[in-house]
């Protein structure tokens, strides 16, 4: 007897896309998440237009969180953890650990599904494992996710020290990807476009304010990346072509200071900002390792859970199918397509 | 098509200054259309006036009311109550509109609010414009189908004249010379010889300066 | 007089983005202005002009939150707001009463506090115009 | 004052008690005193109990239409619509307001109770009068017509395959493939998914035709297929999957384009030929600057040029793009491989003397200064360009294009998967040049989505779309033109305009736009909006 229920595990963006595909599809879906909401990463990212849209899909992934409230097939266990699993591909038995509301203490919960999709997300890089960088030492010293939050709770930017709108502001491109030493030599594919949209967002909002990116290459993302580019170099945003390696500061100042190579003179500058926003990249989850060995499933040389060839959403272990970030870094959009594209995997399996 | 424009509201509110209850009358058919004088309009002028009117505190009673067209004799007279019960009409149809309440109820006091302009075609949604300048003796077929009454600023009958540059009139750089869309078209057709015959002196006596029109139709009258 | 004038305010909210922002600065405590009131439309796309005049003769401002551009649900609806507050603002010329009376703004579904802000600062200039003389008097 | 309407519900819950802080239950329905009302409160913590308390109240009161005024926006507003449903009464007579925005003021004149009651009035004269909205069960046609016969076209059909759709696929060309037939290095994979592609008997493949004319709506549109023979059919859903053209930009290399000077294409066949010269100078990001696939071909090549003949290679560029999968790896794999990799941000100079190519150009990093390579023969990157008839393809779908001509303008809203006009799905190349992954993982997403859609068979739509008034209509198309979703046709027969039900996305766009005002949201009428302005905004109760 194939079950059609299904599990997904995590119900971040990509969780949630597969959950509304599968239950438009009669399953019914179990969404495992760990946190006390759904939602993941995505619900906690700011509107980022200026005088016109900008495309980061923020608002996409706003109403499509908003919108599984409305599947009585999709039952969401908050709190909860997978702890074991039994049986194979379409009998699978799935042990999970809840947070029980009343005394909070884990009660035990056993789900028969035919089908589990692993939608774990990432983990966005410890900037404090940058230590030249200062993150957390030095207060002005922020990720982007942190701005990123702050712009969405508060609408405006800060300095962390004492509240005041900065006026010259840098990006640091690349923290925790395209980095060997640090054993993230891959490409996290969405710091550069958020990076731009930010500082685009913060330059229209702030016009006085000074932003200067320090990059390798732009990476490009989707539609329209080429006119988004443009606008922000016409907006007066300074693009450095090289990743400042130590920022110099002191404990309780205000005070942080980058050197740099003038391109066109050759000599070292130093530059003083009020805030340094690091763009962080995406890794794994850190018990990525844990969830790959309960559930069986093989990763990559950096830790994401590996694809078994152009199936991109199967992994080793049949009848447990990836989606989202947990695969490898995705955007907004691409999570989402990459949740459906699950589902049309797990439908194949189940309709077999 | 009938294209027609609102008048500037300062204009009509000249007009009906001193009345302190008129009633708006719209037309759903060619004003309607061309979102000049149609159901819509009405109620947004109507507002327009209340709010000028209420700022001068000189309060004033709006009645509105559109019919499908205002130059039908049975249409027009839907509108008979509320004329008599109002100071004054403002019309939003074209001027045959107007002139029609006019004529069905002369001692009504009959304002136009919008400004009959041309008969038209809809290039895109939001654009109109002029085709046919209703002279009564249609030349289209000797110019490939382009008329040079209207659409040569001079209504020259064998242009081009010498001030049309790359395809553009003189008076404008907007507008296309008459006389060079004629060319492109006959050339298209390949019949340019048509443009070496000279067309003779028009007779303008069909056109409006002949004086007011007016058709008969023995087989059609009742 | 001016002191105490409270002016009322209609706010056209889009069901994707401005209601969204609402229920976010309602559920955040946001304090906005005293009277207005939330009229939902599927889109900005939906408001035609005469409500917009109407809710003019009725209040003192009316302002309009949509979506942000080439962000509309509809492609296109928000572009047809802006053509329509745009002939309102003439219009209001021609007779004399503040454009600024009619305001347009863009929102996403999570601009709770942006929505908050706007409608203060709304609220604010239509406190500094004083009544609005066009009203319907009684 | 009002006609004699049946009872209106005012259903207040509380589950977490804060409301009571604020506003005493009683005291609003003392003020309540010209509506017919009747009133409950319910502080039940789980949706069930709340649906429990709803329904007994619904039933006690015999009630036609009720105000749900809770402290959040987030209730689940299909447990309140489904009890109205089965209790046989029109869901739609349901108005959610948050009874937070009568605490959020800041005026001091307004009592906070008289706004809570304001807001109750003003949702109660909402939804007063909403008539009934009927439903109408579509039947949805199980056929999907895949245009195009590239990797973006098989992998959607085969998806849609899988999960039990029929599919009737078109190909322009004689054979399958589309762009990556080239690619040696994908001949096995594009193999085997071309033989998956022929065993699928759920699958009809029709070569060297296109679309000549489309009719119907989504669940049922009929296509006209014309080619070696014509063919009309009846679909349920149509994907575009036509991919791009990529043409080697001759006028940004002007006068010395010649044989020394060819395009990432051409190579491709010299080098599955294995006529490759010593020296290979590769320069990409002349044009189509923010795309991906170029760098990504050039790496690829330049290392396949590395593992197998000893020629020295360079590449120039302007940013390296490796934000696809595996791109890092392979970029660090080209670099041991000995590739130089170059930057430049003007344009670099091409003289092409007695065959050989001279490529001279500033280096981007300090010191700036200028360098001038000689190379056998320059391989450049070419523009992703959209094919010639998507102009017309775009009129027949009545969709439109973005500012680079490619479909579907650029619009978060209109998801990878989605479009502005339902029922037609635009995958891969046509609507963003991009590489195999991303290509193959939106195939199967746009198939989910059109799964979802036609797998049952029929669909129950509530008429919420908009409904033309045929007397009222005098056919000026200007909601035909309107309407961002093609949802409007001409109906010669009824010389009417008329909305399709299953297309409409109820905006309500052409409503506003009507001159003769002949279409109206049965949820958003005139007169609701007209009743919200006139008589509730002096505040006055009942």
């Amino acid at each position: 007897m194939s079950s059609r229920n299904v599990a997904v595990i995590g119900g971040g963006i990509a969780g949630i896309s597969a959950a509304i595909a599968l239950a438009d599809m009669g399953s019914l879906v179990y969404i495992i998440e760990r946190d006390t909401q759904t939602g993941g990463h995505a619900a906690g990212f700011a509107c980022k237009a200026t005088e016109k849209c900008n495309k980061c899909s923020a608002c996409v992934a706003d109403e499509l969180i908003l919108k599984v409230f409305q599947y009585p097939e999709i039952r969401i266990l908050t709190g909860s953890e997978v702890m074991s699993f039994s049986g194979k591909p379409d009998n699978f038995r799935l042990q999970i650990s809840r947070a029980a509301k009343e005394e909070s203490l884990f009660e035990e919960v056993e789900l028969k599904v035919g089908a589990m999709v692993v939608a774990t997300g990432f983990m966005p890089f410890d900037a404090e494992a940058k230590k030249e960088y200062g993150y957390k030492k030095y207060k002005n010293v922020i990720t982007a996710l942190d701005l990123e939050r702050s712009l969405r709770l508060t609408g405006k930017i800060a300095k962390p020290t004492d509240g005041s709108t900065p006026k010259k502001i840098a990006f640091f491109q690349c923290v925790g990807s395209r980095d060997e030493s640090i054993g993230k030599g891959y490409c996290s594919k969405v710091c550069c476009p958020y990076a731009l949209r930010l500082s685009k967002l913060i330059k229209s909002e702030t016009p006085e304010s000074d932003i200067t990116i320090f990059y390798m290459d732009v990476q490009p993302a989707g539609k329209g990346f080429y006119e988004l580019r443009k606008s922000c170099e016409g907006l007066g945003i300074r693009f450095v072509r090289n990743l400042p390696s130590k920022v110099y500061g002191y404990v309780n100042s205000d005070f942080l200071q980058v050197k740099s190579i003038n391109a066109d003179t050759g000599e070292v500058i130093l530059d003083e900002f009020d805030l340094i926003v690091l763009s962080v990249g995406l890794s794994p989850q850190n018990d990525a390792k844990f969830l790959a060995d309960t559930l069986g499933i093989d990763q990559d040389g950096h830790g994401f859970y590996r694809a078994k060839g152009e199936l991109l959403n199967c992994s080793s272990n049949p009848g447990i199918f990836l989606a989202g970030a947990c695969q490898g870094p995705k955007s907004i959009e691409e999570s989402m397509a990459h949740g459906k594209a699950a589902a049309a995997e797990v439908g194949k399996m189940l309709r077999k | 098509m009938i294209i027609g424009e609102r008048k500037p509201i300062q204009e009509v509110l000249g007009m009906i200054a001193e009345h302190d209850k008129i009633l708006i009358a719209g037309c759903g058919t060619c004003v309607a259309i061309c979102m000049a004088g149609g159901d819509k309009e009405v109620s947004i002028l109507a507002s327009a006036i209340k709010l000028a009117r209420n700022k001068e505190e000189k309060s004033i009673q709006i009645l509105e009311q559109t019919p499908l067209r205002q130059c039908e004799w049975e249409f027009v007279d839907e509108l008979k109550d509320k004329i008599e019960t109002c100071d004054a009409v403002l019309s939003m149809a074209c001027g045959i509109g107007v002139q029609t309440l006019v004529e069905r109820f002369p001692k009504a006091v009959v304002y136009p609010a919008v400004n009959t302009t041309f008969l038209g075609l809809p290039e895109e949604q939001g654009v109109w414009s002029e085709r046919c300048g209703a002279c009564g003796n249609c030349v289209l077929d000797k110019t490939g189908g382009i008329c040079p009454i209207v659409r040569c600023s001079k209504s020259l009958l064998n242009g081009p004249c010498g001030g049309s540059q790359d395809g553009k009139c003189e008076i404008d750089s907007e507008v296309d010379c008459g006389w060079q869309l004629i060319y492109d078209r006959l050339k298209t057709l390949g019949k340019l010889d048509n443009l070496t015959d000279i067309l003779p002196a028009k007779d303008w006596s069909t056109s409006r300066d002949g004086g007011p029109r007016k058709m008969v139709r023995e087989d059609m009258k009742l | 007089m001016k002191g105490d004038f409270e002016p009322k305010i209609t706010a056209f909210c889009c069901e994707h983005s401005g209601l969204l922002s609402a229920n976010m600065a309602v559920e955040s405590r946001f304090v906005f202005s005293n009277d207005v009131q939330m009229i939902r439309v599927p889109c900005s796309g939906k408001i035609e002009a005469i409500h917009i005049m109407k809710a003019l003769e009725e209040g003192d401002g009316v302002a309009v939150f949509a979506c942000h551009k080439e962000a509309c649900q509809f492609l296109r609806g928000n572009l047809r707001a802006e053509a329509r507050v745009s002939s309102i603002k003439e219009i209001l010329k021609e007779i004399g009463v503040e454009e600024e009376r009619v305001q347009m703004y863009y929102l996403a579904p999570s601009n709770g506090i942006k929505f908050a802000q706007l409608l203060r600062v709304f609220y604010e200039n239509l406190k500094k115009l004083g009544p609005n003389v066009g009203r319907k008097v009684g | 004052m009002k006609d004699k309407i049946s009872k209106i519900g005012i259903f207040i819950y509380d589950p977490e008690g804060n409301l009571g802080k604020f506003l005493s239950v009683e005291a609003i329905c003392s003020k309540l005193s010209g509506l017919h009302f009747a009133s409950t409160v319910s502080s039940s913590v789980r949706d069930e109990g709340l649906r429990d308390d709803f329904e007994e109240f619904v039933k006690k009161n015999k009630l036609s239409a009720a105000v749900i005024a809770g402290y959040s926006s987030r209730s689940n507003e299909k447990i309140f619509k489904n009890s109205f449903k089965k209790a046989g009464l029109n869901p739609y007579a349901l108005a959610f307001i948050n009874l937070g925005e009568a605490i959020v003021i800041c005026g001091k004149k307004v009592k906070i109770l008289d706004r809570a009651v304001q807001l109750i009035v003003r949702a109660a004269r909402w939804i007063e009068n909403q008539g009934p909205i009927e439903t109408q069960k579509i039947l949805l046609n199980r056929k999907v017509l895949v245009l195009g016969g590239g990797i973006a076209g098989i992998e959607t059909a085969l998806t849609l395959a899988g999960g039990g759709l029929d599919v009737v696929l078109v190909e322009g060309g004689q054979d399958l493939g589309g762009e990556i037939a080239a690619i040696e290095g994908l001949q096995d994979f594009l193999g085997d998914k071309i033989r998956a592609l022929k065993k699928e008997e759920k699958i009809k493949i029709i070569s060297s035709s296109r679309l000549a004319n489309t009719g119907g709506h989504a669940g049922g549109f009929i296509v006209k297929i014309e080619g070696k023979d014509e063919s009309v059919l009846e679909v349920g859903a149509i994907v575009v999957a036509v991919g791009y053209e990529s043409i080697v930009p001759i006028e940004e290399l002007g006068e010395n384009f010649n044989s020394r000077v060819i395009g990432q294409r051409d190579f491709e066949k010299r080098l599955s030929s294995n006529d490759v010269p010593g020296r290979i100078c590769f320069l990409t990001d002349l044009v189509d600057e923010d795309l991906k696939v170029q760098t990504q071909a050039l790496l690829r090549q330049a290392l396949a040029v590395k593992k197998e003949f000893d020629s020295d290679v360079i590449c120039l560029c302007k940013d390296l793009k490796v934000s696809f999968d595996g791109g890092e790896e392979l970029y660090k794999r080209a670099r041991e491989a000995g590739v130089l990799f170059f930057k430049y941000v003007e344009k670099p100079g091409i003289k092409v003397l007695n065959n050989v190519v001279e490529v001279s150009l500033i280096n981007e990093d300090y010191p700036h200064e200028e360098m001038v390579f000689e190379a056998d023969l320059l391989v450049v990157g070419e523009k992703a360009a959209p094919r010639k008839g998507f102009e017309e393809l775009a009129k027949l779908l009545s969709v439109n294009l973005d500012s680079n001509g490619f479909f579907q303008e650029d619009n978060v809203k209109i998801l990878p998967t989605k479009s502005s006009k339902r029922g037609v799905f635009f995958v891969g190349g046509c609507r963003l040049p991009q590489n195999i992954n991303e290509t193959l993982t939106e195939a199967r997403a746009t198939a989910q989505e059109i799964l979802s859609f036609l797998s049952k068979g029929e669909i129950e739509l509530d008429l919420t779309s908009a409904k033309i008034n045929s007397d009222r209509c005098v056919l000026c198309l200007t909601c035909v033109r309107t309407c961002p979703h093609g949802a409007i046709v001409v109906d010669q027969k009824e010389e009417t305009a008329k909305v399709i039900p299953i297309s409409c996305q109820s905006c309500g766009i052409c409503a506003s736009e009507c001159p003769v005002m002949a279409i109206e949201l049965p949820l958003y009428t005139n007169a609701k909006v007209m009743g919200q302005l006139v008589n509730s905004m002096a505040g006055e109760v009942g």
